[in-house]
């Protein structure tokens, strides 16, 4: 059994529900058991820290300190939100590279009678934990309704592969986690070339255009690459690129149709798990064609395997793609059979 | 007293358990040679004589002098001296005299605690908390007992030192083959060794007459000699068990080894060594098999308590002759 | 000089990195306290442990031991040795009631002059905090703070 | 150690009599340390400990300076100095010579740096002069205990091993055969040639790399006094300088040297194609029985066991059917050859960077992003397209192309140092490119580093041919266009610090001007040969400036890229510095080695073995009969770590011995003059 503490973040319970209520769905399958903290607080998200540092790191280290005592120095804590999973990781690395931070955010969290030692705790995204640590063979295991046929853009944002303190994931620029963990799933996973770009954060309030670009351009190279569906691991981002996609359009006088849905949407549809106990509908952009695609076909067949020999390359021979370093090979290695 | 023939023998009991007296003893029919050729003056395990008798006599008027244990108390310190005064000859005599041994282990804590624990522990019956006091009156007038010094100090730190008997105790042979020295001298036989030279040892370590077989070592774990069934044949040190053997001054025959236990070193040092456990520490870690910190962290956990492993007959001999709490109490 | 406590430390170079680290921090004129006064061997697998406890018990306050980085060894391999003694020694200076910290290891290439000054500063400021050690004086005639107060119990008054 | 005369003995107390020489190097020691009162401090108070005379000198390493020592040592019959002045790794040498000048064994000289230690990093004048003396005052102690040492001597061995043979290998081997001695050349490839048989042009004056090397590749391959051993390696180094024992593995070719005319009908008839993703950096093909190319030394083919079809299946074996002299072997073994050298040159060269490190630019992501050794084989005339620039669909010419400079150089992400090369590679590149396509050119570089002769003129030229620069670390390379104008191109996110804008410019092809590394195995070739790596696999030279090709282990020498990122002209002028260095050491027909040794007093050693593992050198042996450890001067390199291990204190160092060390540190702290330790 996995145990970790949960650091929710506000959006869960609110704008991304969805992606609460699917994670709850499918955490007991794949036997990932999350305790709340007791308590815990805004992270401050992207804002605070652009204002004043020391109260928002005071800010975010309460959390921290309260999850330290929780965890016994076993567990681990887990943010499904990008910008908390940031922050969260972000205070835990500069208390503890500059002392004099760490000084006085104990000092504040003296206060109210708590303290956190940096590095006492590792922080980390829940797509992390599920593709390292549940792994991609009882993720496999639990698919009984292969997204066979659906055409997915995985997207990370721009704030869970950088900086990336403790170095976990595959590639800083062009991580491949949520493509295997999709590939897994059945699904298929075009290579998304802007995985890791910004989705706008909160230029939406603060300067609509400059967002509605950011928005546009990835809808339309996921459009361009004939996705059914972009996948997203964070709530901000699945929020601007849901709830904006309309007005995108409408600057823009584009079309675009992207049903935006987290990761773990897709995992509990593969699950076969109810789409209601999934928190689909809920989305703002119809995935609909995502249901009945996958709604109609039969009980699908494996997907054929590739072709023995490669078929003869057109002009010249390409280089091979780099080794992710043996974590991630095997991963891939997996997914392949 | 009458003038003597025979040169005059001397032997002293400082702190120190008395089994340097039960192996000048063990040397069984030699010590009627002793008789023979010595006059012996002063001995109090063996014979009754007073601390005044050995004032009244002339300074140097003593051939030889067998010194054995530590300066615990201002009495050894005190008959130290006056034997060195009294003595042609002073032999630094066991490993007490000579490096401190066990009893210099005390200097590894305060000398209140010292007494503390002696006087209050679950083995004594103390209820109520009496401690010794070094001088009290009665009706005849004040006694005096002898105080403790925070340290213990070997011989050669207290007075001068002419020759360096080494083992806890020496060897019973090799106290006879010192003796058969001194006589051969006396007969004009024989030369003494240079002054302050170590007699009765060999000058090389204990490996030399240890008949183990040795390879190029490499320690990936050290065990306690209970904790595996070491091979009878080969040498202890490559089995992971601590042998103090290679740092340890010859002579013994390397008895512990060939009985199958490590040397614990009661040989002390080898010739001109500065710091016997230091030479202990540098070759037993060179030997580790390891070069990631952690996993020497872990071997070396193995190695339960290096310093007594290290110290444990040579500590108040050593460079730095006493741990923190004891030094600390020096100013008293 | 002021009232301040200035500590005394015997550092020990290799010959090959961190004796250049100190001659690269002369030359680029990188200042670090004076309290370290250096001695070179031409390894740092030459350091016997006997020469830390002489430093320390002839009156240093503390002792540095520096070598090349780990892998990058004149002598290929030796600094390594260095490091298993260092660790054996700490453990055994433990023993006898010492802080260990007042025995410090420090890598130092040859390119790494600041690093050595920064180094030294930090230690300096360290041993500062701990006190003198005055085990040179320990002989029986001056007053030597401990570092170590460790509080005994309250007994009656014994001969000391 | 004998006596050179009576000064040179070992003392015993109060027989010393030292000399004490205090330098104010101009005002750099005099400007922070007191020196006149430091002089007379040590003449009064260690008169005690043997000092006789203490002077202050202006400049202690002049002339002047050592004629002072050297006078004293006469008349006053000095025998130990101490000078305190600078490091002794500066004039260490000059004062030990001004002494034996003087008839004073050199080793009884030490020196004291009071300019590195105290008045360079000191500010307090106060502090630095106590100090000062402190330092003085160890070095005084030290010195009463060093004796008189001679230096030993071995013989050199004539002949030479060199490592490596591209153009810094080649170049000493050449240097060193003309001068009629033997050269043993270990290639680990087919052929020699290294990295700059694959180039097409060369800068700044673009004459074809092929042209100029291949006369220097075939005399190497035909000259009388060089030993060719191609896909070789060597497995182990042993001895000394003078005489190593080398142990080389020669690969099995499957092919018979002596039969074999490189006639290549071999090459035709086998069946199996091969991606060459060494000499043609992957864009060309070869067949599993090859010559790398065509102007390989030597030109015999070799059998690539991994893809040839009869290793495969069994069958096949269309080579050996259609050779004309036999010369095909598929039973042939590695061979393991064992031979002496005196010295040994290591020129094992580079690894390029790998490219697809950078995911941010896509090589292997997007098809027309290029390495800069993929471009040397497609400008190449002899290379897969004949030297037609075209992009990865084999037939298109670019019509814009952007040259990404220092890609894994300087950039923290992968490697702090600059590739030296990288923007002069470039700015060929650019050339090319307007030469063979008519392309718009863009070279994106943070600094133009054009140094060296006839460089930046190249640079003027190519600026002049119209070639567009940017001077901004690229973002990245993307083909997703966010206007209609960027579809289907290449577009390259580039801050232009110039103009202190964001760019993002469209173009087909993108060059990856990729930084050089050091060999994957560098580490564990520094350790064969036992020299040190620097912390990024460099190797180690004896001093960056004043020495620069010999290493810390005497006879052994580095030229090229093996020691650093380096342009051909500098690899080949370093082939050749060490070149000169061997012919020297050679001429000298034996070598002096520094007399810091270690040795075992036998009767106090044991034999308890605690040792024997412990040098690198293999310079411990024991002696089963006599049951003792014995150390082999030649070999032993002087570290002192089995004099620090030896359990019985049975091991001495000479110059480092623990009585001068201990006496050091007793010095060191003042305990001589019976003061507590001063606090600096």
């Amino acid at each position: 059994m996995n145990d970790y503490l949960l650091y929710p973040g506000c959006s869960m319970e609110t704008s991304a529900r969805a992606y609460y209520d699917s994670l709850k769905a499918i955490s007991k399958p794949i036997g990932l058991n999350l305790n709340e903290i007791e308590d815990w607080n805004c992270c401050g998200a992207t804002e605070y820290l652009g204002i004043s540092l020391t109260p928002a790191y005071a800010l975010i280290a309460r959390n921290l300190a309260l999850a330290a005592n929780a965890s016994n120095g076993k567990q681990d804590l887990v943010a499904p939100c990008s910008a908390c999973y940031l922050n969260l990781a972000k205070a835990d690395h500069y208390m503890r590279e500059q002392p004099k931070l760490g000084k006085m955010v104990n000092e504040a969290l003296a206060a109210g009678g708590l303290s956190y030692k940096p590095g006492s705790l590792e922080v980390r995204h829940l797509l992390d934990v599920i593709v390292y640590d549940i792994g991609l063979e009882t993720i496999e295991k639990n698919v009984v309704r292969p997204l066979t046929g659906l055409r997915v853009a995985p997207y990370l944002g721009c704030m869970v592969p950088r900086p990336d303190y403790e170095n976990r994931w595959s590639d800083h620029e062009y991580p491949i986690e949520l493509d295997v963990l999709l590939k897994a799933l059945g699904a298929d996973v075009i290579d998304y070339p802007l995985k890791t770009e910004c989705c706008g954060g909160h230029m939406t309030q603060i300067g609509p255009e400059t967002a509605f670009e950011l928005i546009r351009r990835l809808i339309a190279t996921a459009d361009e690459h004939e996705a059914d569906t972009m996948v997203t691991v964070c709530p901000m981002c699945q929020l601007n690129l849901d709830a904006y996609q309309g007005e995108t359009n409408h600057f823009f006088g584009t079309n675009y149709h992207m049903p935006i849905l987290f990761f773990t949407q897709l995992m509990g549809l593969a699950f076969g798990i109810e789409p209601k106990d999934l928190g689909f509908g809920l989305e703002l952009v119809s995935a609909r064609n995502v249901l009945d695609s996958l709604g109609v076909k039969a009980p699908p067949e494996t997907p054929p395997a590739p072709p023995k020999r490669p078929r003869k390359q057109e002009g010249l021979p390409r280089p091979k793609p780099l080794s992710k370093g043996p974590k991630v090979d095997e991963l891939e290695k997996e997914v392949a059979q | 007293m009458t003038p003597n023939a025979k040169p005059k023998f001397a032997m002293y009991w400082a702190a120190s358990c008395g089994g340097c007296e039960i192996a000048v003893l063990n040397i069984h029919e030699k010590i009627l040679e002793v008789d023979a050729n010595f006059d012996i003056v002063f001995w109090p395990v063996a014979m009754d004589a007073k601390y005044k008798d050995v004032e009244a006599m002339e300074d140097g008027s003593i051939l030889l002098t067998l010194f054995n244990g530590g300066i615990r108390n201002d009495e050894n310190e005190h008959i130290a001296k006056l034997l060195r005064r009294k003595s042609k000859i002073l032999v630094a005599f066991g490993s007490c005299a000579n490096e401190g041994c066990i009893p210099g282990l005390a200097n590894l804590s305060d000398s209140r605690e010292l007494v503390y624990t002696a006087y209050n522990t679950i083995t004594t019956d103390n209820p109520h908390q009496i401690y010794p006091m070094t001088s009290y009156d009665v009706p005849e007038g004040e006694i005096h007992i002898p105080t403790i010094l925070p340290v213990l100090k070997t011989l050669n730190q207290v007075v001068d030192v002419d020759y360096y008997m080494p083992g806890c105790p020496p060897e019973s042979k090799q106290i006879a083959a010192v003796i058969d020295l001194v006589i051969s001298v006396l007969e004009g036989k024989a030369e003494l060794p240079p002054k302050g030279s170590v007699i009765g040892a060999g000058n090389s370590t204990v490996c030399d007459e240890c008949k183990r077989i040795r390879n190029i070592k490499s320690i990936k774990s050290f065990e306690r000699i209970w904790g595996i069934a070491p091979d009878s044949s080969l040498c202890l040190l490559e089995q992971g068990i601590p042998c103090n053997g290679p740092a340890t001054r010859s002579g013994c025959d390397a008895r512990c080894p060939a009985a199958g236990a490590q040397c614990i070193g009661c040989y002390g040092p080898a010739e001109d060594v500065e710091d016997y456990g230091a030479r202990l520490i540098s070759s037993f870690a060179s030997v580790i098999d390891s070069n990631d910190p952690e996993e020497i962290d872990k071997i070396l956990d193995g190695l339960v308590d290096p310093t007594g492993q290290f110290y444990r007959f040579n500590l108040a001999g050593s460079l730095l002759k006493a741990g923190v709490p004891a030094w600390k109490k020096e100013k008293a | 000089m002021t009232d301040q406590f200035e500590p005394t430390i015997i550092g020990f170079t290799c010959n090959w990195c961190s004796y250049r680290a100190a001659d690269l921090a002369g030359t680029a004129r990188i200042k670090y306290p004076p309290n370290v006064r250096l001695i070179r061997l031409m390894c740092s697998g030459r350091l016997d442990p006997t020469f830390v406890f002489k430093a320390l018990a002839s009156g240093a306050d503390g002792v540095m031991i520096t070598g090349c980085h780990p892998g990058e060894c004149h002598y290929i391999e030796q600094n390594y040795k260095a490091l298993r003694r260092f660790h054996l020694m700490r453990r055994t200076l433990q023993g006898f009631g010492l802080e260990p910290t007042r025995v410090r290891l420090v890598w130092a290439s040859a390119a790494e002059g600041a690093k050595f000054a920064s180094e030294v500063a930090s230690f300096v400021e360290e041993i500062r905090s701990l006190g003198p050690l005055h085990w040179g004086k320990n002989n029986g005639k001056d007053d030597v703070q401990s570092p170590t107060q460790q509080s005994k119990p309250e007994i009656a008054e014994v001969p000391a | 150690m004998t006596e050179k005369n009576d000064v040179n003995t070992t003392l015993t107390g109060g027989q010393e009599k030292i000399g004490v020489y205090i330098c104010h190097c101009g005002t750099n020691i005099a400007g922070v340390v007191d020196v006149a009162q430091v002089a007379a401090w040590a003449a009064d108070k260690l008169k005690h400990r043997g000092v006789v005379i203490a002077r202050d000198y202006k400049f202690m390493c002049s002339s002047l300076g050592q004629e002072l020592i050297e006078k004293d040592i006469k008349e006053l019959g000095l025998n130990r100095v101490i000078v305190a002045a600078c490091s002794p790794h500066l004039h260490e040498k000059t004062f030990r010579t001004a002494c034996s000048n003087a008839g004073l064994n050199p080793y009884l000289c030490e020196m004291v740096s009071i300019r590195e230690q105290v008045s360079w990093v000191h500010t307090d004048k106060v502090a630095a002069t106590a100090k000062a003396k402190a330092m003085i005052s160890g070095g005084v102690e030290r010195v009463r205990h060093q004796v008189p040492l001679e230096a030993m001597t071995v013989p050199i061995h004539p002949d030479t091993m060199i490592v490596g043979g591209g153009i810094a290998g080649i170049q000493s081997a050449l240097e060193i055969a003309d001068a009629g001695h033997h050269v043993y050349m270990i290639e680990r490839e087919p052929s020699i040639g290294g990295h700059m048989a694959q180039f097409d042009k060369t800068f700044p004056t673009l004459d074809c790399a092929a042209c100029i090397l291949t006369p220097k590749m075939v005399s190497v391959g035909t000259h009388p006094h060089i030993t060719l051993l191609t896909f070789s390696e060597v497995e182990k180094v042993e001895g000394y300088v003078g005489s190593f024992t080398v142990t080389v593995r020669k690969k099995a070719r499957k092919i018979k040297e002596d039969l074999c005319t490189g006639c290549g009908i071999c090459q035709e008839k086998c069946p199996k194609k091969v991606i060459d993703d060494v000499y043609e950096a992957g864009l060309g093909y070869r067949k599993a029985v090859y010559t790398p190319f065509p102007q390989a030394v030597p030109n015999f083919p070799v059998m690539d066991v991994e893809n040839c079809t009869y290793y495969e299946k069994g069958t096949c074996k269309a080579c050996e059917k259609f050779c004309p002299t036999e010369a095909i072997d598929f039973n042939q073994q590695d061979e393991i050859l064992t031979f002496q050298v005196g010295n040994i040159v290591l020129a094992t060269g580079y690894d390029l960077f790998d490219a697809r490190r950078v995911t941010n630019y896509g090589y292997a992501r997007l098809p027309n992003v290029f390495t800069s050794l993929e471009i040397e084989r497609l400008s190449n005339a002899a290379g897969p397209t004949n030297g037609e620039i075209v992009l990865r669909d084999g037939k298109t010419q670019p019509k814009a192309v952007g040259i990404i400079h220092c890609v894994g150089s300087r950039d923290r992400n992968f490697n702090n140092y600059c590739s030296v090369i990288c923007c002069m590679q470039s700015l060929k590149f650019a050339h090319l490119m307007h030469e063979r396509t008519g392309a718009t050119v863009y070279n994106f570089y943070i600094d133009m580093r054009t140094p060296y002769k006839d460089y930046d003129e190249f640079y003027q030229r190519v600026l002049e041919e119209g070639t567009l620069f940017v001077r901004g670390k690229v973002a990245e390379v993307t083909d997703v266009p966010r206007i209609p104008a960027e579809k289907g191109k290449l577009i390259i996110q580039v801050e232009d610090t110039l103009i202190g804008k964001q760019r993002r410019i469209p173009v087909d092809m993108v060059i990856l001007s990729s930084g050089l590394e050091p060999r994957k195995d560098s580490y564990e070739t520094a350790k064969k040969f036992g020299i040190s790596c620097s912390a990024n696999g460099w190797f180690t030279e004896k001093h960056p400036k004043l020495d620069p090709v010999a290493t810390m282990t005497e006879g052994i020498y580095i030229a090229g890229c093996a020691q650093g990122p380096k342009d051909i002209p500098t690899s080949v002028a370093q082939g050749a510095a060490a070149a000169a260095r061997v012919l020297g050491k050679i001429e000298q027909k034996e070598v002096a080695l520094e007399p810091v040794r270690a040795s075992v007093i036998e009767e106090r050693c044991s034999g308890c073995r605690i040792c024997n593992g412990l040098c690198p050198f293999n310079a411990i042996s024991f002696h089963e009969d006599r049951m003792v450890t014995e150390i082999n001067p030649a070999l032993c390199q002087g570290c002192g770590t089995c004099v620090a291990a030896c359990p019985a204190g049975a091991i001495t160092g000479t110059g480092f011995t623990n009585d001068q060390i201990m006496a050091q540190i007793e010095g060191l702290l003042l305990l001589n003059i019976g003061q507590e330790p001063v606090a600096a």
